[in-house]
């Protein structure tokens, strides 16, 4: 019976790495300039989380197999070291390990979230609504007009609540359903809710971020590699949330420009 | 020494008469702590239905399920769930497991059938508190069961209820009218309870332990219960005013967690100046020591039934508790790894990874005390301890995707995936169901007086474990895969490819929920036709083993045991067994107990 | 073992100086709210006296100061360590003043 | 002593528990530990008032010194007094002077009814100038809904703290209670003083309507 878990555990944990070893099941390929040193991190982390899986698993197992069974004439024998050296590896060894991942690791949460996005960055708004985004370029002026709002109207496809009769900067704003930005140019998002709250994560650029009802937020970021990729919501928002998507075309800029142009006249 | 405990309220050393005092309004903490594991086992029942429910839909979504469009004409029409009762359904299937279940029977049933017994008190130090915790914690569940049948529906927003969905009412959608009301209604309610439990379970703790019953030959589970009830005693607090400000938000106008400007349908809404992260911060401040309250006590439990079938105490008594300690204590300051890509302070996010990943240390200190007491042991195998090896399995499986989520940089990714879920599931749903299978192996001779099946009980083992890894090892691989998480349907391109995965966990959710009808059945079937249970089934050493199964209503029967040794005299040389009870006043060579 | 009660059985005239000292810090704290400093003193130095008038209605009008040493430990520890984590919250707060992180465009 | 190794089995002296590691009363470590849960719990209310007024700008300033902080001095004066009296009832109670303690404490409770009479009467006014929870007439509307809130929980205690004292101190003339009861409902009472030392700067004294 012991044997039998043994083994079963054994088989479980060697089961459960495979896919992970074979890269199966894989987060698709990276088109950001931030994401490899994300990516560089998850492998990092999977190589001690996956190390340290199999170790405990494994003498887990081994364990099973060899103390199981009562005998009652034989003596109780106790690890080597017990449990000091228990704590002393538990902190040496993972004290170490963990903190090696954290430090390292806010490297790439600081190229994201602690540098501000570069003078020439292209700005874009977004905006979460029950269940669509909405983007809004600023247009010739590269000013995004003030919100209204009062005036979000849907039937009169104001999803943003432009007052273009009034506000002389939004004239020219570029109100759009899918975000095309070109490639290679660093984009700084600015991120606004109208109701409740979204998310914003393209699986692809490595960017989730949460839409904060009240709070404006920002992200910037830049796409290495012309495409079409999915824009999700991964924050609950309402019964449509499963169905709440946009697409990110990342293009050359030259066909970013004739793209901007055409909605420009679309508008 | 005045007199110090007896000042508190005991009642007379005779049961009382008749059916209500006996079992239902009963002060008698055996009987409370079977209503506890009673209702848990109503709602873990439930729960695990509307998991059916919702995996069903997830990969047949045209399947209509019998039955289904009777409980809620308009959230499954014709028995097809629609988008929303799916959500609904997932809001339902969190609270109950989260509240009802994880806390409730591992914690408030075990521990209040036990954790008397095994100090070698009578009763709890408030019997009536604890009889009033029950109820307060009854009703909070008939509050809860209710949103099923009112207006649109239970609530929808999840069982984090992130405002303002779950503050704007009826205008954000199905699913946020009365129910999310009856929601924030019942979790107050279960908080109330929760406290009242946690004051009795300290100060029974504290003050009636009987003679030579210190703090450190108090067993494994007790300190566990022990910790976790101060735990408890002040997570609940945050989250009681955190649900009357929400319920106020609901119901009087007021907008403490809903910003201004918010438009819902084209409607501006009335409300300003709030704030949706704060909602967070109070929840999550809750949330996480809720985590540990869930697993602690099963870590407890394993800890103390490992000891017994390997017939040797733990490489260390104390380091055991020393860091159990720890991670009660690091589960207030790592709140923040809930909320990394939610919006809050990104620098807050710093301060908030860096004791996540400490956390790791004192969970890898207890893992390694439980592998490495299991070197040179003489482990015996029965259904008990086959779950509390389980259970160490499921827990190094689910801790180390924690690694992964403590860290913000791999959040932005990992995030609101179903990376997520399998690491709670496995972490704290399943490894704390595990300490519950493996508490109700081990303790139903004690609880009913008779033994459990122990073939029924393997077979339920081996089919559970493999079942378990099957639906929630999966889940990794779909959330590095990027599939999110709380989708009633996977519409996007990129998921199609990983609907064969969905299939797969539906078919192992199915199976192994199926599988637990041979719990059930074991455990009817064993409460009244099963082999009768000696006093010390298990030659264990604790209390609780020293009364007859099972215990009259006063526990000792007037006398007060007196204890003279150790929780765990396993393994010891020139006894008369192999083992030495607590109140045993047998001269021993103590076995050595490093420190 | 010295226990509240044999201590109770003292003067009066500690507790009446309590009282008092709690009276005039509330005087205290009136003046400082009138007082025009900048808004985080104020906050800080409201606090500081808060506490001080709480510590010594703890200690004197609710006897921790004579119970056993470890009771006013533990319960200090409890209560400073749990209010000290919440204070996480406020690194959001202030963010809502002033606004969008990286705002330049509007 | 506690050690995981004593190895010799001794006869234990007599008394049937172990003592409590805080030598008092498990209802009195049940009323303490109730406080700290409570201050937990009143923090969290002031800290989510403290969170939302820092991010608001238009904060009113509504309370003038007279009367808003006049009233407030009063009912601050009432309490601390209350707390001091019911100090004096538990010390007549624990020296056995039963009649004496029954008196200080129904002093007690009757500071506390003014106290709350004021509070209602000092809500009422408020509303008559237009504040309701949603809305007032001076700037942001958090500000009704956080003041309601957390003078509304602290009045609940209050009145909580009223009845269970009368309770008590009926009990205790009938036998029914003993001078630790009164004790211990005593600390409640002092813990909702203790709560309004904060509540008074934070909720009013930052509040106040100033010359300028």
């Amino acid at each position: 019976m012991a044997k039998f878990l043994a083994v079963t555990i054994v088989i479980i944990a060697i089961a459960s790495a495979v896919p992970i070893l074979r890269h199966t099941w894989a987060p698709p390929q990276d088109i950001s300039t931030h994401g490899p040193l994300i990516d560089e991190q998850m492998s990092d982390t999977m190589a001690e989380a996956g190390i340290s899986f199999l170790a405990a698993q494994i003498i887990l197992a081994i364990f099973i197999w060899m103390f199981a069974g009562a005998r009652p004439e034989g003596k109780i024998k106790t690890f080597p070291g017990g449990a000091k050296a228990m704590v002393i590896a538990s902190l040496l060894l993972v004290g170490t390990e963990v903190l090696a991942l954290g430090i390292f690791g806010q490297r790439a949460w600081a190229s994201v979230y602690f540098t501000p996005p570069g003078p020439n960055a292209m700005p874009v708004q977004v905006q979460a609504g029950q269940f669509a985004f909405y983007f809004r370029y600023p247009g010739a002026d590269g000013k995004f007009g003030p919100l209204h709002p009062e005036q979000i109207n849907e039937g009169n496809q104001n999803f943003f609540g432009l007052d273009t009769a009034n506000d002389p900067d939004s004239k020219d704003d570029i109100v759009t359903a899918e975000l095309a930005i070109p490639v290679n140019r660093e984009i700084h998002l600015l991120m606004h809710s109208k109701d409740v709250g979204h998310s914003f994560y393209v699986p692809e650029l490595r960017v989730q971020q949460d839409f904060v009802p009240g709070l404006d937020v920002s992200l910037h970021f830049t796409a290495t590699k012309v495409g079409k990729y999915e824009i999700v919501c991964t924050q609950l928002c309402g019964l449509g949330h499963y169905n709440m998507k946009a697409y990110l075309e990342v293009m050359s800029p030259d066909d970013f420009n004739s793209w901007l142009k055409q909605q420009a006249a679309l508008q | 020494m005045h007199d110090m405990s007896h000042a508190t309220e005991h009642h007379a050393h005779t049961p009382p008469q008749g059916f209500i005092r006996n079992y239902v309004f009963s002060l008698d903490h055996k009987v409370i702590g079977k209503q506890y594991y009673g209702l848990g086992l109503v709602a873990v029942i439930t729960g695990m239905v509307l998991s059916w429910i919702m995996r069903i839909h997830l990969v047949w979504p045209n399947f209509a399920i019998p039955g289904l469009g009777l409980l809620s004409k308009a959230g499954a029409p014709g028995g097809i769930v629609t988008p929303e009762y799916y959500l609904q359904l997932m809001t339902m299937h969190g609270t109950l497991m989260v509240f009802f279940v994880l806390t409730n029977v591992p914690f408030a049933g075990f521990g209040n059938y036990f954790l008397p017994i095994q100090i070698g008190a009578e009763d709890m130090a408030f019997p009536r508190f604890n009889m009033m915790s029950f109820w307060t914690t009854f009703v909070a569940f008939l509050v809860l069961i209710a949103a099923f049948f009112v207006g649109d529906g239970p609530p929808l927003a999840g069982w984090t209820s992130y405002a303002p969905l779950s503050a704007v009412g009826g205008a954000a959608g199905p699913g946020e009218a009365t129910g999310q009301t009856l929601w924030a209604i019942s979790i107050a309610i279960f908080c109330i309870g929760q406290l009242l439990g946690s004051l009795n379970f300290i100060s029974t703790t504290l003050d009636l332990r009987t003679k030579g019953m210190t703090l450190w030959r108090m067993p494994l589970s007790t300190w566990s219960w022990f910790i976790t009830s101060c735990i408890g005693l002040t997570a609940f607090a945050v989250l009681l005013p955190a649900c009357i400000l929400l319920i106020l938000d609901r119901t009087a106008g007021t907008s403490f967690f809903i910003p201004s400007g918010l438009v819902i349908n084209d409607k501006l809404q009335p409300h300003s100046g709030g704030s949706t992260l704060l909602w967070q911060h109070l929840f999550w401040f809750f949330g996480h020591p809720e985590v540990y309250i869930a697993i602690v006590p099963a870590m407890g439990i394993v800890s103390h039934i490992l000891i017994n079938s390997m017939r040797r105490p733990m490489l260390s008594h104390r380091v055991i508790i020393y860091s159990l300690l720890a991670i009660g204590f690091l589960s207030y300051m790592v709140y923040g790894h809930h909320m990394f890509v939610s919006g809050m302070n990104p620098f807050s996010s710093l301060a908030f990874s860096f004791p996540t990943l400490l956390i790791t240390i004192p969970s890898t200190v207890l893992v390694l005390i439980w592998i490495g007491s299991l070197y040179g042991s003489k482990l015996r195998i029965t259904t008990a301890s086959l779950f509390a090896l389980g259970f160490i399995s499921m827990f190094v499986s689910g801790g180390v995707s924690g690694f992964f989520l403590a860290q913000p940089s791999l959040d932005i990714y990992l995030h609101a995936t179903y990376f997520v879920v399998g690491h709670f599931h496995m972490v704290m749903g399943v490894a704390a169901i595990f300490g519950m299978f493996a508490g109700t192996y081990f303790w139903f001779p004690k609880m009913f007086g008779r033994m459990m099946n122990e073939t029924l009980g393997r077979v339920h083992f081996w089919l559970t474990f493999v079942g378990t890894y099957c639906i929630f090892m999966p889940f990794h691989y779909l959330g590095l895969a990027a599939n999110v998480r709380r989708y009633s349907a996977f519409v996007d391109d990129y998921l199609q490819p990983l609907l064969g995965v969905h299939k797969f966990i539906t078919i192992a959710a199915l199976f192994t929920g199926a599988v637990q009808l041979i719990f059930l059945y074991n455990l009817i079937h064993s409460r009244f036709r099963g082999a009768l249970a000696p006093a010390n089934p298990w030659e264990a050493t604790s209390l609780e083993w020293t009364m007859p199964s099972p215990p009259p209503f006063d526990n000792f029967g007037g006398r007060h045991p007196v204890v003279y040794h150790d929780p765990y005299q396993y393994g010891i040389e020139g006894a008369t067994n192999d083992y030495v009870m607590q109140d045993s006043p047998e001269e021993i060579k103590s076995v050595r107990d490093e420190r | 073992m010295k226990t509240a009660e044999e201590h109770k059985t003292g003067g009066i005239t500690k507790y009446f100086v309590v009282y008092l000292a709690i009276l005039v810090i509330a005087g205290l704290q009136i003046v400082i709210a009138y007082q025009n400093i900048d808004p985080s003193q104020m906050i800080f130095r409201m606090f500081a006296l808060a506490a001080i008038q709480a510590g010594l209605a703890i200690m004197f009008f609710m006897h921790l100061w004579t119970e056993k040493r470890v009771l006013m430990l533990t319960l200090a520890f409890a209560t400073i360590f749990v209010i000290t984590t919440m204070n996480m919250i406020w690194t959001d707060s202030f963010r809502l003043l002033g606004g969008v992180p990286f705002a330049k465009y509007q | 002593m506690s050690h995981a190794n004593v190895s010799i089995a001794t006869p234990q002296p007599v008394g049937v528990m172990e003592s409590s590691p805080f030598s008092i009363p498990s209802k009195k470590l049940v009323m303490w530990l109730f406080i700290v849960s409570d201050a937990v719990t009143f923090t969290a209310v002031l800290f989510a008032y403290g969170y939302l007024r820092n991010a608001t700008p238009n904060w009113p300033h509504p309370f003038r010194f007279s009367p808003s902080i006049i009233n407030v001095m009063v009912m601050t004066f009432i309490l601390v007094t209350s707390s001091f009296t019911m100090l004096l009832g538990v010390r007549a109670a624990k020296e056995g002077n039963k009649s004496k303690a029954i008196l200080w404490t129904f002093v007690t409770v009757a500071a506390g009814l003014v106290f709350a009479l004021l509070h209602i009467r000092e809500w009422m006014g408020l509303i008559g100038e237009g504040v309701r929870l949603f809305q007032n007439p001076w700037g942001s509307g958090l500000f009704g809904a956080s003041f309601f809130s957390v003078t509304g929980l602290h009045l609940l205690h209050v009145i909580g703290g009223v009845a269970v004292l009368t309770v008590v101190a009926l009990g205790y003339k009938r036998g029914r209670y003993n001078s630790d009861d009164l004790e211990i409902w005593g600390l409640y009472w002092h813990f909702v003083d203790l709560v309004w030392m904060f509540v008074v700067p934070f909720v009013y004294l930052l509040n106040i309507t100033r010359a300028s």
